[in-house]
């Protein structure tokens, strides 16, 4: 039997800070593996080998902010069997979508002092407003052993197991004691995804939400809370409007205390 | 690449094995050069419009984000820019701390950069998986001595990329000694492939290129600077970072759309690990400085293709520092500096990976930032990039389109520029031919 | 290899397939054997094993075949996800991780003397297969022996190629479909418009379902509605679980737990749990 | 009744160490006292006191050297006992055909518990009930559990949160211990009344340094438990119970209770009789090695009740019910008792302070 033709994976980049591409290499102890068991296809930060696609796997990163990437996004689409957005920039549209509850001609302003040569749009948004995506991978930046996590689900043909729930319940089962309730130091745990293994609260801080909302996430009553604890208006303001201030129920939270 | 009536484009739309992404472009008229541009076309991700309004505490993590490569860079930076205005000192155990923080990350993006994005191009493959399967236990190596540096990042940062324990005044919590302990052994380890590597690297053929730009760098006495220090330079300049801006000028420069860095009186300039090394070796560990002058690497020495070999002795430095840090540790009785905020404008340099890292807040008197300015080490770097690029292809015009192509590349790679932290700043131009 | 003991609950037996059948387009019926020899295990109709696939994960799955037939072990699967399409992907030759049998068992002797009517939907069919084929080979202890099976279209209906068989052996079958194609000429609607059709004597009936919940609800209460005592009708009913040893609490329903409290249950027992919403 | 002194507590836990027994009991980390290695009463919170509110915990100081004087905090013995993720089996696959099953489950160490409640000595008969007492025993946690030698205390303080009293649970230790103690202070002194539950109690309790106590002294640690008893912060009515919560799916105080839990999962983290699980898969990248890992899960998420098509609670109102419904309903109906020792976690742990006992009670009330 002829051996199975090896999977090709690419890897893409929008609006971003490159930590999430930077999670594969990161994998030290698998990322030769990996190369045995796929080709990696398209791969710039580490490789400047491209072959043509269709890909079977692409891995995204980052956020849709410029009318080339919007369509950009779409040819990367069309080539890819599976696409899997990776971090809080892809899925929810990261902390540049701050642009979006601001004029973002002020913001050019501020940076450049030629704006009218910037080519950038109104909003950042994540890939899904774009186009379909097979897969979210939270974080900012993701957990390099959930994405581990999801390559080997896609080569195995099988569901990512990658649960949806609060990052109090990893910060548990971790042993933690609670900053928020042994310490009154407000913590967004409750309302975030899991994913990180609780690693803010093992630091004696509180969970700044950098993997997004929760399945169920009720920022009301934790913002009620928090409020108890000492957060002001604009303090709750900001920490629901930070890596996924674009995310509906953080977004919708934060306009709650504007 | 096309070629016609004695006017050659060279053109390489995706620079490969570069954090972030960004393209190239020469013009050679009738044989020389016309034209050489570095071209940038990451996204704005407008970091200092939207700084505007946010609380002193969140620049640290906020920053971060500006470049997933060099995190730690952004964030001590940003500290010591807060603790600059509020007028505190952090120093003891919780700098200490900071310093093994910060060699994590330099240990880290250094392997990352000599074996997976470098070596590949001394040794002639497309990227380091490829190479692996010749060189497996080179590639091995490089991939222990990277995790050596993650997992310093991780033991007193949280994690690796966006470490989440770094906070104005200090650490959200300091970790124990027994926690530090388990470095030990990997990072000794580390550090015996980092003198290899010097070896290695030094055994690399190498083009001869003597720069003549003035090399500016962090200088602290008593230690390689890392997280503090003056800024200093080959010409004699020195001066605090508070006085940035009066040695250092953006220039709008019409040809290229973008914002370079130069010196007041016009000097191109150049940062980095060439720079410090230049500057600061005398402060090198006395093995860093052995393994370097044993690959006869010493002071002066300006060859940017030998910056591999200069990366990989910062690399046996910073395994070194970690391990001396690591034995003199006793954990702070408290992991932070109470800090008070004041209205003020606060000013932090440190060395990146990749060179000076300067920030600048005003903030009003309860720690809100009203300006924030951002110059990364990409940036200052970019008239520097460009003036080899046209030394080069002056130099080896004849080479067939494609190896020289392949030439310039690895002439920007002597630099590791990192295009995500140049973004905030850089003019962008769209280029999708 | 010499198999340890196992000391986990947890630890499967690996069962080899030794045929594989296409049912309907995503639909299996495996035939399995110890991979390494050795009896088959033995079981109730109406019980399950959890079924392992490699990586993929493990997810209770009724025995579906013939409990005299002690040579095999019969699983139908339905492919719902990610595990189960794992496990209906292993070819012949392949193998999976076994263990079991659990939960309660479809009585099927307490009908004896009387009517046994079987009203089954879609998958649902699987698991009542071993009580009818046991109800089969005692033909005589029963007086009616009623099927009814509703299907969504006639290509996705079970067992097709037995029904006659059963038939000739004595069983009432009747078969209904959602949808009709031209091809089919039986009767069109859910499976509880058979129970009007089917000739039964609801006094000494004993009735076994399985079905969507929906279906199963609206079928017993037809049973009951038409006269069979409330006791005398068993449904299987599904919740998510992990261990089948009620140690991960996942398959509470109210104050049973499916997996060894059930899956078969009375429906005087649960009737007013079933009108409970998330419970 | 046998009355000792602090060094014969050292004593006692050398003992233990010298028989094997890895020492687990109070002490203090993070701002909490937790359940971790120690190695003698050096390592016990001496002179510090827990305060407990609904969403609060904080550490406070006594004004004497007491050893145990406080109530529970946020672990319990079940991160022994039923540990947070346990490694069910690897496997590994040569081809289709092939499937290796290894179980490399290890025999574990034995631990000596330091300092359990009696609400926690409960929490652990609850959880034998569950593990041992069933269709189904589990062997791994009948090992663990046949290794672990008890040191129960009787409690001296209460804390605000602590109802152990309504559910019949405590302040005494009156089974499943081999030796208890009560910690008496009197006139600026502090002693121990020890008593053993088990023969192997009774032997190394006979060796440690000490005399029989007078039975003025045993009313003296009498008098301390009856004083604890009489100031627990909460009250749980617990009559008819079951059968009120049964009754009770419609309230509309389940909506109530909706809008402020989190479905964070965080009560039944703490909780030390929540014992639910999920499993999770795991395989390398080259799809050769596979693991089965089990780990504690909620009964308020989501993938808890996934059904192929959708979650049987998906609402919050419906996992909230479930929760409270199981701990001091259902529970009577599974395992023959009430699912909660009145230990009080779930209250104090509660990030937004929900409060088992002003649930249960507001049932009481006709809805309005
Ligand atoms: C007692 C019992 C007997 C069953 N018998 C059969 C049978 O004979 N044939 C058959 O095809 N199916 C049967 N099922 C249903 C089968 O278990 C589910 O279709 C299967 O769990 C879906 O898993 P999945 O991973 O493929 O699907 P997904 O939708 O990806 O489900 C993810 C996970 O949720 C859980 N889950 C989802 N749906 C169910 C469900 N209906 N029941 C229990 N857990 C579920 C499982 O843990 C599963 O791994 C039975 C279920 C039970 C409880
Ligand atoms: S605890 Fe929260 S902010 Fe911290 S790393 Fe985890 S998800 Fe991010
Ligand atoms: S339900 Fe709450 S009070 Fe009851 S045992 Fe659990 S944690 Fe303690
Ligand atoms: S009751 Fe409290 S601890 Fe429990 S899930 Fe709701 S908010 Fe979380």
């Amino acid at each position: 039997m002829a051996a199975p033709r090896k999977k090709k994976l690419a890897v893409w980049k929008f609006a971003s800070c490159d930590g999430c591409q930077l999670s594969l290499l990161d994998c030290e102890d698998e990322l030769l593996p990996l190369a045995g068991e796929v080709e990696i296809a398209h791969f710039l930060e580490a490789s400047s080998g491209v072959v043509a696609g269709p890909y079977d796997l692409s891995l995204v990163e980052g956020s849709i902010t410029t009318p080339e990437d919007a369509e950009r996004i779409q040819h990367v689409r069309r080539v890819s069997r599976r696409l899997v957005t990776i971090g809080a920039c892809a899925t929810a549209g990261g902390i540049q979508a701050l642009r979006n509850f601001a004029d973002v001609k002020d913001f050019m302003s501020v940076v450049y002092a030629t704006p009218e040569y910037v080519s950038t749009l109104e909003t950042s948004t994540p890939i899904s407003a774009h186009v379909p995506v097979d897969y979210e991978l939270h974080g900012c930046p993701i957990n390099k052993h959930q994405l581990l996590e999801v390559l080997s689900a896609y080569l195995n043909e099988r569901r990512p197991a990658i649960p949806s729930y609060s990052v109090c319940i990893e910060c548990k089962r971790r042993g933690n004691v609670c900053v928020m309730v042994a310490h009154g130091t407000p913590c967004l745990g409750p309302v975030t995804h899991a994913g990180c293994g609780a690693i803010c609260p093992s630091y004696h801080r509180g969970c700044y939400g950098c993997f997004g909302p929760m399945e169920s996430p009720n920022t009301a009553s934790l913002a009620g809370w928090m409020q108890r604890l000492g957060s002001s208006k604009r303090d709750l303001l900001r920490s629901f409007r930070t890596y996924h201030a674009a995310a509906e129920p953080f977004r919708e939270e934060s306009e709650a205390h504007g | 690449m096309a070629k016609t009536n004695g006017r050659r484009t060279i053109k390489t739309d995706f620079l490969a094995r570069v954090e972030g992404e960004g393209a190239m472009r020469v013009v050679i008229r009738d044989g020389s050069v016309d034209d050489v541009e570095l071209r940038i076309y990451e996204p704005p991700r407008f970091f200092e419009a939207f700084l505007r309004g946010r609380s002193f505490m969140e620049a640290p993590d906020i920053t971060a984000r500006i470049c997933g490569i060099c995190p730690v860079a952004y964030q001590l930076s940003a500290c010591n820019a807060m603790e600059d205005a509020f007028g505190i000192t952090v120093d003891g155990p919780i700098r200490h701390l900071r310093r093994l923080l910060y060699c994590g990350e330099w240990i880290e993006s250094h392997a990352l950069h000599v074996f997976l994005l470098h070596a590949p191009d001394f040794l002639g493959y497309e990227s380091a998986p490829a190479m692996a399967r010749d060189h497996p236990e080179l590639v091995a190596q490089g991939l222990e001595l990277k995790k050596a540096g993650n997992q310093v990042m991780t033991v007193v940062g949280g994690r690796e990329i966006h470490p989440v324990n770094v906070r104005v005044g200090g650490f959200y919590r300091a970790p124990s000694r027994r926690e530090l302990l388990t470095l030990v052994a990997p990072l000794e380890r580390a550090r015996e492939i980092a003198l290899d590597t010097v070896r290695l690297a030094a055994s690399l053929p190498c083009p001869e290129l003597e720069l003549d730009h003035e090399l500016v760098a962090l200088r602290q006495e008593g230690e390689y600077a890392i997280e503090r220090g003056r800024i200093v330079s080959s010409g004699g300049r020195d001066f605090t970072p508070r006085e940035f801006d009066e040695h250092i000028v953006e220039e709008h420069v019409e040809r290229s759309n973008a914002l370079h860095a130069g010196l007041v009186d016009g000097t191109t300039y150049l940062v980095g690990p060439i720079a410090r090394f230049n500057l600061g070796f005398d402060e090198l560990t006395p093995l860093a400085r052995g393994a370097a002058a044993d690959a006869g690497l010493v002071p002066p020495s300006r060859n940017p293709f030998r910056s591999i070999v200069v990366r990989s002795v910062e690399l046996v430095h910073a395994c070194d520092e970690a391990l001396r840090l690591i034995s003199a540790y006793e954990p702070p009785d408290r992991p932070f500096v109470d800090v008070e905020p004041r209205a003020a404008a606060g000013f932090g340099a440190t060395e990146a990976p990749r060179g000076l890292l300067w920030h600048r807040y005003e903030l009003d008197e309860e720690g809100t930032i009203l300006d924030a300015r951002i110059v990364p080490p990409t940036s200052q770097n970019q008239r520097a990039i460009e003036h080899d690029l046209r030394w080069f292809v002056e130099r080896y015009a004849d080479l067939p389109d494609a190896e020289l192509g392949l030439r310039c590349e690895q002439a920007i790679r002597n630099h590791d520029p990192c295009i995500s932290c140049a973004t905030h700043f850089l003019e962008l131009e769209v280029d999708r031919r | 290899m010499a198999e340890a003991a196992p000391a986990s609950l947890f630890f499967p037996t690996a069962y080899r397939i030794r045929r594989r059948r296409r049912e309907t387009a995503d639909t299996w019926t495996l035939e399995l054997e110890p991979a390494a020899g050795g009896e088959v295990l033995r079981f109730a109709p109406g019980q399950f094993t959890m079924v392992y696939a490699f990586g993929a994960g493990e997810v209770p799955i009724s025995i579906s075949g013939d409990p005299e037939r002690t040579d095999r072990l019969v699983h139908t699967i339905r492919v719902a996800g990610a595990t189960t399409r794992a496990i209906c992907s292993v070819k012949r030759g392949g193998v999976l991780g076994i263990r079991g049998p659990y939960g309660t068992a479809w009585p099927v002797e307490r009908a004896e003397g009387g009517d046994l009517v079987i009203a089954a939907g879609g998958i649902g069919l699987a698991p009542l297969r071993p009580a009818l084929y046991t109800a089969l080979e005692r033909r005589d202890a029963f007086r009616r022996v009623v099927l009814l099976y509703g299907g969504r279209s006639p290509d996705q209906l079970l067992y097709t190629s037995e029904v006659e068989r059963w038939r000739a052996a004595g069983a009432d079958v009747h078969v209904t479909v959602d949808r009709a194609g031209d091809q089919w000429r039986g009767p069109v609607g859910v499976v509880t418009t058979l129970l009007e059709r089917a000739d039964f004597d609801p006094a000494t009936a004993t009735a076994l379902v399985c079905g969507p919940e929906v279906m199963m609800r609206f079928t017993a209460a037809g049973l009951v509605a038409s006269g069979v005592p409330p006791q005398r009708v068993h449904l299987s009913l599904e919740r998510n679980m992990k261990c089948a040893l009620g140690q991960c609490g996942r398959c509470q329903f109210g104050p049973v737990f499916v997996c060894g409290d059930g899956p078969v249950f009375s429906y005087e027992a649960i009737e007013p749990l079933l009108a409970v919403p998330e419970l | 009744m046998k009355l000792i002194e602090q060094p014969a507590l050292d004593r006692l836990l050398e003992a233990l160490v010298a028989r094997g027994y890895r020492l687990v009991g109070p002490t203090i980390a993070d701002g909490a006292i937790v359940y971790e290695e120690i190695r003698s009463t050096a390592d016990l919170p001496a002179g510090w006191t827990d305060e407990q509110e609904a969403g609060t915990y904080r550490l406070s100081r006594r004004d004497d050297d007491a050893l145990f004087g406080y109530a529970v905090g946020p672990q319990s013995w079940k991160r022994l006992l039923h540990p947070p993720s346990v490694t069910l089996f690897r496997a590994r696959r040569n081809g289709e055909a092939e499937l290796e099953l290894v179980d490399d489950t290890e025999e574990p160490e034995p631990m000596a518990f330091i300092g359990v409640r009696s609400c926690d000595l409960h929490a652990i008969a609850k959880l034998d009930r569950v593990f041992l007492g069933g269709r189904f025993v589990n062997p791994e946690y009948e090992a663990r559990r046949g290794r672990v030698f008890v040191v129960a205390v009787n409690c001296g303080v209460a804390a605000s949160t602590c109802f152990c009293v309504s559910m019949g649970t405590g302040p005494r230790a009156s089974f499943g211990y081999d030796i208890a103690l009560t910690e008496v202070l009197e006139d600026g002194r502090r002693h121990y009344l020890a008593e053993a539950g088990t023969e192997r109690g009774k032997e190394l309790l006979h060796g440690l340094p000490g005399r029989e106590a007078t039975v003025g002294e045993v009313e003296g640690g009498e008098r301390v438990v009856e004083r604890t008893a009489e100031s627990m912060g909460r009250h749980l009515d617990t009559e008819g119970l079951p059968e009120l919560l049964a009754e009770s799916r419609d309230h509309p105080r389940w909506d109530e209770v909706a809008e402020r839990c989190l479905t964070c999962g965080n009560c039944t983290m703490v909780c030390p009789t929540c014992f639910c699980t999920t499993v999770e898969d795991v395989t390398d990248l080259t799809g050769t090695e596979a693991e089965r890992r089990q780990v504690w899960d909620s009964c308020f998420t989501l993938d808890f009740s996934y059904l192929h098509g959708g979650g049987v609670r998906s609402s919050p109102r419906g996992r909230y019910r479930h929760w409270l419904t199981h701990k001091l309903g259902t529970w009577h109906d599974q395992f023959g008792s009430s699912g909660c020792v009145g230990c009080g976690r779930c209250i104090a742990w509660c990030p937004v302070g929900i409060d088992i006992t002003e649930e249960a009670a507001a049932l009481r009330e006709e809805p309005k």
